[in-house]
């Protein structure tokens, strides 16, 4: 047992508060909610001059070969920045199903070109019923003379208007379990219509699609992994992205938490500091605490998936209890700065969004809490 | 004790539900909160009909135009209101100034100020808050200076909700800097198109322009304005003379989202094809939002026993307060929750559920525990007020 | 709606008040708890004599005719007493299933006695499984030459130790469902040898018994109501012995909650009363809230069974509220005395024993909250 | 970042559990509250087969007789001992005088009382709250008046764990009235058959003599059996010394109760004819407390990561203590439920499930959150103390 970081993890770390200090600032995270994209050309460049698009790709691919650890403190970084863009997208869905389950060709083909920022990816899994379950995929990929042809809607792809590159898992069989006939595909953005994209509005800084595949053509080399094999695969990087998705969570907790302490110390009524009264300390103490937990949930579950230890409970447990704590956070953070925080100009509200959002991400409390149910054998 | 309403009572219901399917047409329900000027119109025009049955002004006394009506009729009138999202309903004219005015008033200020509020013509808004007096309101430093017939008043008011739509604003004012806070304070009236007064919106959360912070600068306000004693205005704002103060709004508010996801349950199939109604995590979180319902509801009912038989509630009216502010963050984040992915849509979007009304909601009730006293200020008056506990 | 008592409601409270004021004491409570019967002749005599025991039983055999409400009032004052005996069992439970559901006859046979104070009952329904739905009723009743033939074990027979009368659900059919075939029969407790009851050791005061019926011989006029008609009844009296916990569970609350307001009044810690510090006023806030709503629900059940309104959901819910709010109270309460409650001296662990015990009488909340999903048509 | 235990830590655990196994049979173990005779001589004698191991002091630097064992062995240590309910640990003397005495005590008393300790033969008691005195200590009021070569003490002491199976008392006293509260405190030892000790019993709510009033009525302790300086006692007792502080007690035992009744819930059909470990509401609770085990655990790795990193945790050690003390309550509490009807047997009953320890746990667990620091006073040292929040 040994929770410090090492020098390596230290210098992530710092290095990440510096840039987000500098380069995200309130002004740039609301332009950028109301910007089509997303993000700036200028920001994502920075990004990938930092190798933060390849930190976890293979040196060999141009890529830095850390571990989701020194991953996740990015990620906390990001979140409590509350940065947006299709980082999430690319650097931890794209690059590691790529990185993963590609064959050799495919990491030559899109790696480099990830980790230079100039390829984008998204995930395309959720369909009509949002299911994170093996069942809810049932688009249709069928074998044609040009190698696939893929039909069928897609919900929440994530930077979708933006994206290169789709990582779509589709059904290539109809017999058998539903997990036995999925197949991954690379889909180049450029063989989609455009117009078969509708943007969602949703409540964060997301930029959700619903894309509907309508005879896509996919070739050959564009399966990833095996026919049929998809499932395992897939369900690898769901894993590794909801961890991830858990290290932002960290990271915005954290900023709650932070924003809500000083505001308790600064604010005045009855004649002192609201941060005196003891239903202030008390909530600040649980905040900090459910904080504390988080932390080590998520980090235990970072150390797991990159030594390939445990068992899943790691990873259902982290998100689990983050999907439920992020907004809990939130929610005392609010009561704590009463109407103040309540204004869009405040920056906590965009905390408390960016919360609603993470939490269904890669599944809910419910989705995570189902799947130590089975690990525990009940 | 008779745990339901009597005949007569439930006769109002029912000219009440019929008179809302026959002359609210479905498109002017909503959630009411008169954001887009078109919403402020259907709240007008509801209002105004309102006004016509004499319902506007339910429970005022007969003298000041109203019906009187006994103080379960009004319960029956909010609860309908809310549960069928029936706009038209006006909180600080009828409720909250028309009382303090019909104690505190002289009589030309009944007879001014009261008839227009009973037509429904004119648009009030409190002033009370400011940036650095929010549970600590009597610490409230807008000053209002004595000038010969006028108060001249520079300072600001904050967290006014329908200051953007107000015609005139009752408001709290510093009159004597030099007096315990409690006692330098002046309650007047003014219109809002005085000049140096000035309004500047604030957009909440949700991204909704629910209130503004109005600024006042060297604003001259009559002395005729005065309501109650000069330095007294604290005790004329802080007498609880709302006609019904029962908070019965929130469950009603409630029971109809529940009802509404419960609908949206049996129709919708989960991951394993069975109705979401069937899962049994899902099942256990409607029995246990029911039974807050409930909850807040009885209290809600006992507040209003209260007042009917002349008593004064005080620690019930927080309890009140408190539980049913809670209970709607709990259904709206239940409901965002039941919808998955689909929770985070926002209301116009496409594939919203529901209208996307739970995240709007969910969104909105955040301040619902803050605005109106703190959930923490009502539990420190539900101990030391209502329990005795001695103050720290 | 009108939630205000009638005179004489008033007048049932006040003497109780008074009655119990008096006559119920801590050291008698305690004497009590280590006596074997649980109550002294002068006691149960003096109950008799206020006619609580007839308090629900017809004026023609007797009783006082009263309803459900005024029991609960008187209920209400013996759960804050922490009055212990054979009360409930005989008054409320004994009382209601022959007034409901006997035939002239029984009614005559045994309500006077019943009434005066001769006559104590017992419910003897559960069996190993202790669940309060039909199918848990596996007891078997044959018909014989004389009469019917009991056999099976009993588990949770109250007071069965001071028992003249039980009141015994059998099963007198195998086929159908499993609410079709039960009857219910009334035992007189001559007929059961002694030495086939044994005591358990239960957390409050409960005289629970474990009663092997081995071949019971019940005489034909033993039958309460019809052959196997037996469940609908015996679900009203157990609905209505529900509400009459509830009642006793709302004393013991509001016990427990002004035992703690008076303590934290006058406890001094760091030179001022505990009762200034916020946590201590919300916590308490937080309990009087719940023994409020706790109150509200009690008496709409107890109304709605005694006027033969609602639909079970008044019942339902105030079980299951009950169920879980006197325990937090009483955890609360402990929370809020320290140490000096944990001690057997203190009085406050009598009511959260008790509580212990009322969660799970009649059923716990999990039982009435499903009963409730049955009827939102979950 | 390593999640795991070393290889070493691990080869430490097997060592553990083959003694365990071979070692301490059954009817040995149990909840080692020693509040039977018979208890208390079980106590004693895996006491001295653990001192005989050295791992009654495992953590104790190897100067004074211990292991020097590394933090994380020690974690192994409480968590296997509590998981398999093996009596014979000992905090008063080990961990909490031992500690004192090597920062505060003389090179004479440090002789004379560590190796006693060590080799399990003596038991100690801790003499700080008063009936007075709980939450507020500093407040304590019990006078020890300088007399020659002796203190004269008169008093009370309450809660001492113990005190009627002890030998020797550490305790705190008042040598200066006239000083600031925290300065007129000092650190004493006696023996308990001491003239003018004497021992009352207190029964405690689930019916065991887990603890006692010590009364000093003109005690004779001589001066060399001060610890530390005079009128510094509270410094010397508050000085955060235990080689342990990490609270993993709390989830080991947690831990061990939910595996007890899964398998209980595994083997007992409910009413529906199904084991109920298959109910959706007992699943999720199950679910709901495995994750509330893994977090108090996590708290307490942490803390004891921070000591083995050789920095002093004071918020996560209160945070550990709240979050455990909760924690086993919960555990108990949901067991007692999941038991229905027959959770509310005790101990010894006929039919009683599971030794009736939920229901005699549940009991016990009630001062949990209120002995060592009460729960609220953990979080106003986690607001004030962690956090930097001003005091009120």
């Amino acid at each position: 047992m040994d929770l410090s970081l090492d020098d390596t993890q230290q210098l992530v770390r710092n290095s990440a508060r510096d840039f987000l200090a500098e380069s995200v600032d309130r002004l740039y995270v609301r332009d950028m909610e109301d910007d089509e994209r997303g993000y700036t050309d200028e920001f994502w460049k920075s990004v990938a001059e930092l190798g933060w698009t390849g930190m976890i790709v293979p040196e060999q691919h141009g890529g830095a070969g850390m571990s989701l650890i020194e991953l996740s403190l990015v990620l906390e970084e990001m979140g409590a920045a509350a940065a947006p863009g299709p980082f999430f997208s690319t650097a931890v869905v794209g690059a590691h199903a790529i990185s993963a389950h590609g064959n050799d060709d495919q990491k030559s083909k899109y790696l480099p070109r990830l980790v230079s920022g100039e390829l984008i990816t998204s995930l395309a899994i959720l369909e009509g019923g949002a299911s994170w379950e093996a069942g809810g995929i049932r688009m249709s990929a069928r074998r044609s003379e040009d190698g696939w042809r893929l039909n069928g809607e897609k919900v929440f792809v994530a930077d979708a208007g933006v994206a290169d590159l789709f990582i779509v898992a589709a059904r290539t069989g109809e017999n058998g379990p539903p997990e036995e006939s999925i197949t991954l595909f690379l889909v180049e953005a450029s063989t989609i219509e455009n117009n078969k994209m509708e943007r969602l509005e949703s409540v964060a800084d997301d930029r959700y699609y619903v894309v509907d595949f309508q005879d896509v053509v996919v070739p050959p080399d564009g399966v990833l992994g095996e026919v049929d094999g998809g499932w395992p695969l897939l369900k690898q990087t769901l894993d590794l992205a909801a961890v991830a998705k858990c290290a932002e969570m960290v990271g915005g907790s954290r900023r709650a938490v932070d924003m809500t302490l000083e505001y308790v110390k600064e604010r005045v009524q009855f004649g002192r500091p609201i941060g005196t009264f003891q239903a202030v300390q008390h909530r600040a103490a649980e905040m900090a605490t459910d904080l504390e937990i988080a932390r080590q949930f998520t980090y235990r579950a970072a150390w797991a998936l990159s030594e390939g230890k445990g068992d899943g409970t790691e990873v259902a447990t982290a998100k689990a209890f983050l999907s439920e704590k992020f907004s809990e956070i939130c929610a005392s953070a609010h009561q704590l700065h009463g109407a103040i925080g309540y204004t869009q100009e405040h920056d906590l509200q965009i905390y408390s969004r960016r919360a609603a959002s993470a939490k269904v991400a890669f599944g809910d409390a419910r989705h995570h809490r189902e799947v130590l149910a089975e690990l525990m054998g009940l | 004790m008779r745990y339901e309403f009597t005949a007569e009572e439930e006769a109002f219901r029912a000219e009440l539900l019929e008179w809302i399917e026959n002359e609210v047409p479905e498109d002017l329900r909503g959630i009411g909160r008169a954001a887009s000027d078109e919403e402020w119109e259907n709240e007008l025009r509801v209002r105004r009909q309102l006004a016509d049955k004499g319902w506007l002004t339910l429970a005022w006394p007969t003298e000041y135009g109203g019906q009187g009506a006994p103080m379960m009729q009004q319960v029956i009138f909010n609860e309908e209101m809310v549960y069928h999202r029936i706009p038209g309903r006006e909180p600080f004219g009828t409720r909250m100034l028309a009382p303090t005015l019909m104690v505190h008033g002289t009589e030309e200020q009944r007879r001014k100020y009261l008839p227009p509020i009973a037509r429904g013509e004119v648009q009030w808004c409190q002033g009370y808050s400011e940036p650095d007096s929010g549970s600590d309101l009597a610490s409230l430093q807008m000053r209002a200076v004595d000038d010969g017939d006028d108060f001249v008043v520079n300072g600001s008011k904050i967290w006014t909700s329908l200051a953007h739509r107000a015609d005139w604003i009752f408001f709290l004012v510093r009159t004597d800097p030099d007096a315990p806070k409690h006692r330098g304070i002046s309650f007047l009236l003014a219109p809002m198109d005085t000049p140096g007064i000035s309004v500047e919106p604030i957009i909440n959360m949700a991204g909704h322009h629910s209130f503004n912070q109005v600024f006042f600068e060297d604003v001259r306000v009559p002395k005729e304005n005065l309501v109650g004693e000069l330095n007294r205005g604290w005790y004329v704002a802080a007498t609880l003379l709302d006609f019904e103060r029962s908070g019965v709004d929130y469950p009603a508010q409630a029971r109809r989202t529940l009802d509404d996801l419960i609908e949206y349950a049996h129709s919708t199939l989960g991951a394993d094809g069975e109705p979401l109604s069937k899962d049994p995590d899902i099942r256990r979180k409607f029995v246990e939002l029911s039974i807050e319902t409930d909850a807040a509801r009885s209290i809600a009912y006992e507040v209003a026993d209260m007042q009917a038989h002349g008593e004064i509630p005080n620690k019930e009216a927080s309890m009140s307060k408190t539980l049913g502010t809670k209970l709607v963050q709990d259904v709206y984040g239940f409901g965002v929750d039941l919808l998955g992915m689909y929770g985070q849509l926002r209301p116009g979007s496409p594939r919203a559920v529901l209208e996307g009304r739970m995240l709007d909601m969910q969104l909105t009730t955040v301040a619902f525990t803050i605005f109106a006293g703190t959930t923490e200020i009502q539990k420190n008056i539900i101990a030391t007020r209502g329990l005795g506990l001695p103050r720290g």
